[in-house]
C-alpha cells in the first residue's frame, strides 16, 4: 500500500540507518505525514519548514528514535505528498495519511490556506495536528479540538504590539504599504486603528498587487511624506524589490519594517548591509539567553543546510516537532490522550515555553525582529528582547 | 504633479520598460517564425537568473559574464527543443495543422519539466545574491548600478536586433518568414535555418534577462510564469510577431505602470495591465502599433 | 418588381469606390452574368447582397423582401445563397457533412432527419457527387471542391444562387461538365443563378444577359451578343 | 463504439455508486478529483472541442462560480448557493461572450487566460476593499454528498457534450470550426450559436467551482481563479482527444490517475514525468487516447 512511498523515504533515511543503533531499527517505525508545497506559488516558502522537519527526524532518530512514555525509542519515518501550493489537495492528502496511509503522526503543511481548510478533516478523523506557520485572526474561528497554533505572529496583536513598539520608539508619522494578499490586508487592518489610538499619524497608505514589479511610484510618495516609519506589508517576492528601491530612493525613516520576508537567509544575501536596521515578524532569536536550545538549533540547521534558519518559519516548524515529541513521550501515539496531552501540557521549545488554551498558545509573546549587522536580533517586546532596537542607519 | 514629471519616474518607466521589451523580444521572435505559443518562455527567464546566481556564488564570477554564459545556454536549450520537439511537430501536418493548441501543451510540458528540474536539482529556497547595488545620483534621480546595468542592456539588445533584423541580411529572410512563410521559402529563404536560429536567439535573449532580473528579485525554481504573462501581454500589445512594435510596446507597458499606478493608485496596476491587454485584444487584436492588414 | 432588385448601391473602402450607384434586376429562372475586370467590383457587389459587407448607400431587395442589413446566415435562410471564388469546404467534414450543416440551417425551418437525408440525397445528385459523399470536403479535387460549393448551396434550398468563378482553375472538360450541370439545375429545378465568371466563353453561353462593371461602375448591359457587340466593354475587356 | 462515452459515463456513475460502500474516504476523494475533471473537461469541450475557439480561461468561470457560492453559503442551502454559482457563470459568460468571441485563433487562447487573470485581480481588490481576508466556511456538508454532487456533475457534462455533438446546433458548431464565413453563408447563425456554446460550456464550472470549494472550504481569489486549473483542463481535453465525447473522460481518468499514482510512489519526479508524458503524446499520439483507443479497436 505505502511501499513505494517508504522506498523513498528508505533513501532518505539511509544516511541515518549508520549513524543510529542497530537495536532501534529492528521496530516498527513511527510513521509521520505530511503535505508541503514542492510546486507552485507556496513552493520556495516551503523549505523553511520541510528542513526543520528533517533536522528534527535527524536528531531524534540519532538518538535513537522518537520516545514512547514505557521509555521505548522508535525511529521516525516521515511520508510526505506535494500539495501543489493548492488546499484542495492538502485536504486530500491528509484524509490519504490517515485513512490509507496509516500514519502514526501527523505534522503541519506550510500556509495559513492549508491549515484553515485542513482543521474540519482533524476534527471528521479525530487526529491531533500541531500547526505552525498559519497566522490569522480566522484560527480562532476553528473549533478547538484537534488543532493548535504555536504562533503569537497573529495579526490583531501584532498590529497592538507594533504601535507601542513604534511609540516607544518615539514614531509620530507613518507610512503603510501593504500586498493585497491576505495576511498583509490583515495585519493592516489591524494596525491601522492601533496606531491611532498611540496617536502615530498615518501619512501615506497604499495597497499594491502581489505581482507589482515596480514601486518607485509609491516609495516616491513616501519620500516625499518623509515619515518617521515605513511599514511595508510584504510577502517575499515583493520585499526583494521594496529593500532594492527603497536602498535607491533613499527612504531616511528611522524605522522601517518588512513584514514577510526579511527573516529569509537570501534576502540578507541579497541585500547585504542595506538590510541591516530592517524591523520584521518573527518571535524567536538564536541570540536569546533566556531559550538555550534556540543557539543549538540554529547551529545544528546551518551545518545541515548552509544557510541560517528563518526566524519566524523555521523556527515555529521546529517548535511544532518539539511539542509533538514532547506530547508522544508523555501520552504515546493513541490520537485521543495525545490530543488530551497537547491540549494540557506545557513545552519546552527553542521559543520557549509553550502552553495552549483552545488553540492558541498563550505563553510566547508577541515580538519583532531587527537585522542587526547581518543577525536578526529579537528588539521587541522588552521581556524577552535579546538587543536594542537601533533606528535605521541609511542603506 | 511634480512626481510625475520627476526623472526619477522616468527612470523607473524605463528600467521596468525595458525589462519587458526584452523578455518579450524573446518571446515575440518565436512566435513570429514559428508561431509557437511559448508557455515556457519565463522559466527560461528562470534559468538565466539561476545561471547567473551560481556563476557568482561558486566561482565569484559577476553576472556581466554570466550574460553570455546564460545566453548560450539558453540557446543550447534551443536548439535541443527545436531539433529534439519541434522539427517533429512541424513536419507532421496533423500536427502542425493545430500548432498553437499543440505548442502551448509542449511547451506546458517543459516548463513544468524546467521548474521541477530546477526545484530538484537547487531546491526551491529562495536565492539572491547582491551586485552593483551603489546607487548613483546624478540630476536628482537616484539609480542604482544594477537597475543602470539593466536599463543599458535591455536596451541595447533591444534596439540592436531590431536594427539587425532591418539591415542584416538574415533579418530580411526572418522578416520575411514572418510575414509570409510560404512565399519566403520560394524565394530561397532557408526555413528551417531561420528557425533554429530564431529559436535558439529568441531563448538567449530570455536568459540575458533572466541575469539581469537576478540582480534585483529573488530567484526561485517558480520565478519564471509572471514573466510569461508580462511577455504576452507585450507582444500582444504590440502585435504578434511584430518585433519592432513589441519592443515600443515594452516601453509603453513600463510607462502604464508606473505613471498609471501614480495616477490612479498602486492597487490598480494589476487591473489596469490585464484591462489594457483585454481591451487591446478585444479592440484591436492586431496591436496597438501595427497597421491593420484588411483583406 | 424583379425576383433580386439591387437599387443604388455603393461601397466606398475608405478612399476607394469599390461600387458606384449600382442597379441590376434579376428576373427569376434566368442566369445572370456578372462581367468585369479584376477590381470591377464583382465580389464585393457578390458579398453586399450576401450580407457580409453592408452597403455605403442603395437597397438590395430580394423576393420583396429587403435584405440591407440582414446577416449572411439570416440572408441564406430567405433563399439566397452563394458560393466562393475560392473555395471553402468545411474540410474536416465529409462531402455529405457538409450538406448536412445546409440542410440543417439553410432552410430557416426544423427538418426531420429524414428530409434532411432526402435533401442531402438530391443536392449529391444534383451534382454528380453521390460516389464520393464520405470523403473529407478538404480530400476532393478542385473540381469537385466547387461542385460541393453548389451542392452547399442547393441544400441550403435557396431559390437564387450566386456562382462566384465557379469554373476558374477548371480544365476543358470539367468546365463543359459544370455547364451542363448548371443548365440542367436550372431547367430542372427553375433556380436563378448570378454568376461571375472570367472564362468569357462559359460566361456568354450560359447566361441571358450580362451586366458590365469596369471600376464600380455599371457600363454596359444586355443580351450576350449586345454585350459582345459593345464598344466600351471590348475597350475595356477585350482590349 | 458511438455510445462509448454515455457507457462510460455511466460505468462511472455505477463505480462512484459502489464506492461509499466499500470505499475509503480516500478513495471517494479520488473520485470526486477524477469526476471534477471530467466535468471541467467535459464542459470545456462544449465550447473548444466544437468550435475550435481555445479557451485558456476556463478556471474563471470555475472561480466565479465558487465566488458567488462562498458569498451565499450559511444564508441559503448549499445546492441552491451551487445552482446560484452556475447560474452566475453562465450570466458572466453571455455578457463577455460577444466582445470575447469575435477575437479568434491564438488571440482568443491568450483572450481567455487574460480575461481571467483580470477577474481575479478584481476580485481580489474587491475582497480586500470589503476587509476579507480569505473566507472560511463551516458546516459543510460530508465528503461522500460532495462526491455525489460531482459524479452529478460529471455525467451531467458528459450528457450535455454528448447532446450537442449529436444535435443541429452540434452541427453548426462543427461547421464554425472548420469555416466561419462558409458556415455562416450557408444559414448557420454563427455568433448565436457561439455565444450559445460559450454560456453552455460555462455553466457546470460555476458549480464545480462551488463544490470544490465547499470541499476545501477556505476561499481566497488567488486560489479561486489559479490559472493552472485553466492549463490543467486544456491539458486533458487534448490528451484526451476532442474528436469525440468519450475524449475528455479518458484524458480526466488517464491524467487524474496517473497523477495519483506518480503523486504517492514518486513524489520527487512525478512532476517531471508528467510533463514528459505531455510531450510525447503530443508528439505521438496527437489525436488523444481516445484516437488512441479508436485505432486500437479498428485494429483488432
Amino acid at each position: 500500500m505505502k511501499g513505494p512511498t517508504r522506498l523513498v523515504n528508505a533513501a532518505l533515511g539511509a544516511v541515518m540507518a549508520t549513524m543510529t543503533a542497530g537495536a532501534a531499527f529492528a521496530q516498527d517505525p513511527i510513521t509521520i505525514g505530511y503535505s508541503i508545497a514542492r510546486t507552485g506559488i507556496y513552493a520556495a516558502a516551503a523549505p523553511s519548514q520541510e528542513n526543520p522537519y528533517k533536522l528534527w527526524q535527524k536528531q531524534v532518530n540519532a538518538e535513537g528514535g522518537l520516545e514512547l512514555p514505557d521509555g521505548e525509542r522508535r525511529p521516525v519515518e516521515f511520508v510526505s505528498y506535494d500539495d501543489q501550493s493548492n488546499p484542495a489537495n492538502t485536504v486530500r492528502i491528509y484524509e490519504k495519511l490517515i485513512t490509507q496511509d496509516d500514519v502514526d503522526l501527523l505534522a503541519a503543511p506550510w500556509g495559513t490556506p492549508m491549515h484553515l481548510a485542513l482543521a474540519p478533516v482533524l476534527q471528521r478523523y479525530k487526529m491531533p495536528m500541531v500547526g505552525n506557520t498559519a497566522a490569522s485572526v480566522q484560527l480562532r474561528n476553528v473549533a478547538p479540538g484537534y488543532i493548535w497554533f504555536p504562533t503569537s505572529a497573529i495579526p490583531d496583536a501584532m498590529g497592538a504590539e507594533l504601535a507601542k513598539m513604534m511609540q516607544a520608539e518615539g514614531v509620530e508619522t507613518a507610512a503603510l504599504l501593504a500586498n493585497e494578499l491576505p495576511y498583509s490586508q490583515e495585519f493592516r487592518s489591524f494596525l491601522i486603528p492601533a496606531l491611532e489610538e498611540v496617536g502615530i499619524e498615518v501619512t501615506v497608505d497604499e495597497s499594491y498587487p502581489p505581482d507589482v514589479k515596480d514601486m518607485t511610484s509609491m516609495l516616491v510618495e513616501v519620500r516625499e511624506a518623509a515619515p518617521d516609519a515605513v511599514v511595508a506589508m510584504t510577502y517575499p517576492a515583493d520585499s526583494f524589490l521594496f529593500a532594492g528601491q527603497a536602498r535607491e530612493l533613499g527612504i531616511e525613516a528611522p524605522f522601517v519594517m518588512s513584514l514577510i520576508g526579511p527573516t529569509i537567509d537570501a534576502y540578507r544575501k541579497a541585500n547585504g548591509a542595506g538590510a541591516n536596521g530592517i524591523v520584521s515578524s518573527a518571535h524567536w532569536s538564536s541570540e536569546a539567553d533566556a531559550w538555550p536550545k534556540g543557539q543549538a538549533f540554529f547551529d545544528a540547521y546551518v551545518a545541515e543546510f548552509g544557510e541560517e534558519p528563518d526566524a519566524l518559519d523555521s523556527a515555529l516548524a521546529y517548535m511544532s516537532m518539539e511539542i509533538l515529541q514532547q506530547a508522544v513521550a508523555e501520552a504515546g501515539l493513541d490520537p485521543e490522550v495525545l490530543r488530551g496531552a497537547i491540549a494540557e501540557g506545557t513545552f519546552d521549545t527553542i521559543n520557549g515555553e509553550v502552553r495552549f488554551d483552545g488553540v492558541q498558545n498563550v505563553v510566547t509573546p508577541t515580538g519583532f525582529v531587527q537585522i542587526q549587522d547581518g543577525k536578526i536580533e529579537l528588539v521587541w517586546p522588552e521581556a524577552v528582547k535579546t538587543a536594542d532596537f537601533a533606528p535605521k542607519q541609511g542603506w | 504633479m511634480d512626481t510625475l514629471l520627476s526623472g526619477q519616474m522616468l527612470f523607473a518607466a524605463l528600467v521596468s520598460g525595458s525589462l519587458y521589451a526584452l523578455v518579450a523580444l524573446g518571446l515575440n521572435l518565436v512566435y513570429g517564425t514559428l508561431r509557437l505559443l511559448n508557455i515556457a518562455h519565463g522559466d527560461l527567464v528562470m534559468i538565466g537568473a539561476y545561471t547567473a546566481f551560481w556563476m557568482i556564488s561558486l566561482f565569484a564570477v559577476p553576472p556581466i559574464i554570466s550574460l553570455v554564459v546564460a545566453a548560450a545556454l539558453c540557446a543550447l536549450l534551443g536548439w535541443a527543443v527545436y531539433v529534439g520537439l519541434f522539427r517533429r511537430m512541424l513536419a507532421k501536418p496533423e500536427l502542425a495543422k493545430r500548432v498553437e493548441a499543440n505548442s502551448l501543451i509542449l511547451f506546458y510540458g517543459i516548463s513544468v519539466i524546467l521548474q521541477n528540474l530546477a526545484a530538484l536539482a537547487f531546491t526551491s529556497t529562495s536565492r539572491g545574491y547582491q551586485y552593483l547595488d551603489t546607487v548613483i545620483t546624478w540630476q536628482g534621480v537616484s539609480m542604482t548600478g544594477n537597475r543602470l546595468l539593466t536599463l543599458g542592456i535591455a536596451a541595447a539588445i533591444c534596439f540592436g536586433t531590431i536594427l539587425f533584423l532591418r539591415f542584416h541580411l538574415f533579418g530580411w529572410g526572418l522578416r520575411a518568414v514572418i510575414q509570409r512563410r510560404e512565399a519566403a521559402q520560394v524565394v530561397g529563404v532557408n526555413l528551417n535555418r531561420v528557425q533554429l536560429l530564431t529559436i535558439c536567439g529568441g531563448f538567449a535573449v530570455a536568459g540575458v534577462a533572466g541575469v539581469l532580473v537576478s540582480m534585483t528579485e529573488q530567484i526561485t525554481p517558480f520565478m519564471g510564469f509572471p514573466f510569461t504573462i508580462v511577455a504576452f501581454v507585450v507582444i500582444i500589445i504590440g502585435g504578434l510577431g511584430n518585433i519592432g512594435a513589441g519592443v515600443l510596446a515594452g516601453f509603453c507597458l513600463g510607462l502604464v505602470e508606473t505613471y498609471g499606478i501614480a495616477l490612479t493608485s498602486p492597487g490598480y496596476r494589476s487591473i489596469l495591465i490585464y484591462g489594457l491587454f483585454v481591451g487591446v485584444l478585444l479592440i484591436r487584436p492586431e496591436g496597438i502599433f501595427t497597421k491593420a492588414v484588411r483583406s | 418588381m424583379a425576383f433580386l432588385d439591387i437599387k443604388g448601391v455603393s461601397k466606398r473602402f475608405g478612399g476607394l469606390m469599390a461600387l458606384s450607384d449600382v442597379d441590376m434586376q434579376v428576373e427569376k429562372g434566368e442566369i445572370f452574368g456578372l462581367m468585369g475586370a479584376n477590381g470591377a467590383g464583382k465580389t464585393t457587389l457578390f458579398s453586399v447582397i450576401a450580407g457580409h459587407v453592408a452597403p455605403t448607400t442603395g437597397e438590395v431587395v430580394f423576393d420583396g423582401q429587403r435584405l440591407t442589413g440582414l446577416s449572411p446566415s439570416r440572408v441564406c435562410r430567405l433563399g439566397l445563397c452563394r458560393t466562393f471564388q475560392i473555395v471553402r469546404p468545411f474540410a474536416g467534414l465529409s462531402v455529405a457533412e457538409n450538406l448536412r450543416v445546409a440542410a440543417l440551417y439553410g432552410s430557416g425551418r426544423k427538418l426531420t432527419s429524414t428530409e434532411v437525408a432526402a435533401v442531402v440525397d438530391d443536392a449529391l445528385e444534383a451534382v454528380d457527387l453521390t460516389d464520393r459523399r464520405d470523403l473529407d470536403g478538404g480530400q476532393l479535387t478542385l473540381s469537385g471542391q466547387k461542385r460541393l460549393e453548389i451542392a452547399r448551396a442547393l441544400a441550403t434550398g435557396a431559390r437564387l444562387v450566386m456562382l462566384d468563378e465557379v469554373m476558374a482553375g477548371l480544365n476543358p472538360t470539367e468546365i463543359s461538365a459544370m455547364l451542363t450541370t448548371l443548365e440542367r439545375l436550372r431547367t430542372e429545378r427553375g433556380l436563378t443563378f448570378v454568376i461571375v465568371e472570367h472564362v468569357i466563353g462559359a460566361l456568354m453561353t450560359l447566361s441571358d444577359r450580362i451586366l458590365v462593371l469596369d471600376h464600380g461602375e455599371r457600363i454596359a448591359f444586355g443580351t450576350p451578343e449586345e454585350i459582345g457587340n459593345h464598344d466600351r466593354v471590348a475597350e475595356v475587356y477585350f482590349g | 463504439m458511438k455510445n462509448i462515452g454515455l457507457i462510460l459515463g455511466v460505468a462511472l456513475a455505477v463505480v462512484a455508486a459502489a464506492v461509499p460502500a466499500f470505499g475509503t474516504p480516500y478513495m471517494m476523494g479520488v473520485v470526486f478529483q477524477v469526476a471534477m475533471w471530467i466535468a471541467l473537461a467535459q464542459s470545456w469541450s462544449m465550447l473548444s472541442a466544437t468550435t475550435g475557439y481555445l479557451s485558456l480561461g476556463h478556471a474563471v468561470f470555475y472561480g466565479v462560480g465558487a465566488y458567488v457560492c462562498v458569498l451565499l453559503t450559511g444564508t441559503i442551502p448549499f445546492e441552491w448557493a451551487l445552482l446560484a454559482g452556475a447560474v452566475a457563470a453562465a450570466v458572466f459568460a453571455a455578457i463577455v461572450g460577444l466582445p470575447v468571441l469575435r477575437v479568434r485563433g491564438p488571440y482568443f487562447v491568450i483572450l481567455t487566460y487574460g480575461l481571467s487573470e483580470l477577474v481575479r485581480h478584481v476580485v481580489m481588490r474587491i475582497e480586500s476593499a470589503l476587509g476579507s481576508f480569505g473566507r472560511m466556511i463551516f458546516d459543510v456538508p460530508r465528503t461522500e454528498v460532495l462526491m455525489w454532487w460531482m459524479v452529478g456533475l460529471a455525467v451531467l457534462a458528459t450528457l450535455g457534450a454528448y447532446a450537442i455533438r449529436h444535435s443541429r446546433f452540434g452541427a453548426g458548431l462543427a461547421a464554425i470550426r472548420e469555416d466561419e464565413v462558409a458556415a455562416e453563408t450557408v444559414g448557420v447563425p454563427v455568433t448565436r450559436l457561439k455565444l450559445f456554446a460559450f454560456i453552455a460550456s460555462a455553466i457546470i464550472p460555476g458549480a464545480v467551482g462551488g463544490l470544490a470549494l465547499l470541499r476545501t472550504s477556505y476561499f481566497e481569489p488567488a486560489q479561486a481563479f489559479d490559472p493552472v486549473i485553466s492549463f490543467t483542463i486544456v491539458t486533458m481535453a487534448l490528451v484526451g482527444g476532442t474528436e469525440t465525447v468519450r475524449g475528455p473522460i479518458l484524458g480526466a481518468l488517464g491524467f487524474a490517475l496517473l497523477s495519483e499514482l506518480l503523486w504517492s510512489s514518486l513524489p520527487q519526479l512525478y512532476m517531471i514525468v508528467l510533463g514528459l508524458t505531455l510531450i510525447i503524446f503530443i508528439l505521438f499520439v496527437p489525436r488523444g487516447l481516445s484516437g488512441l483507443f479508436g485505432r486500437l479497436g479498428r485494429a483488432g
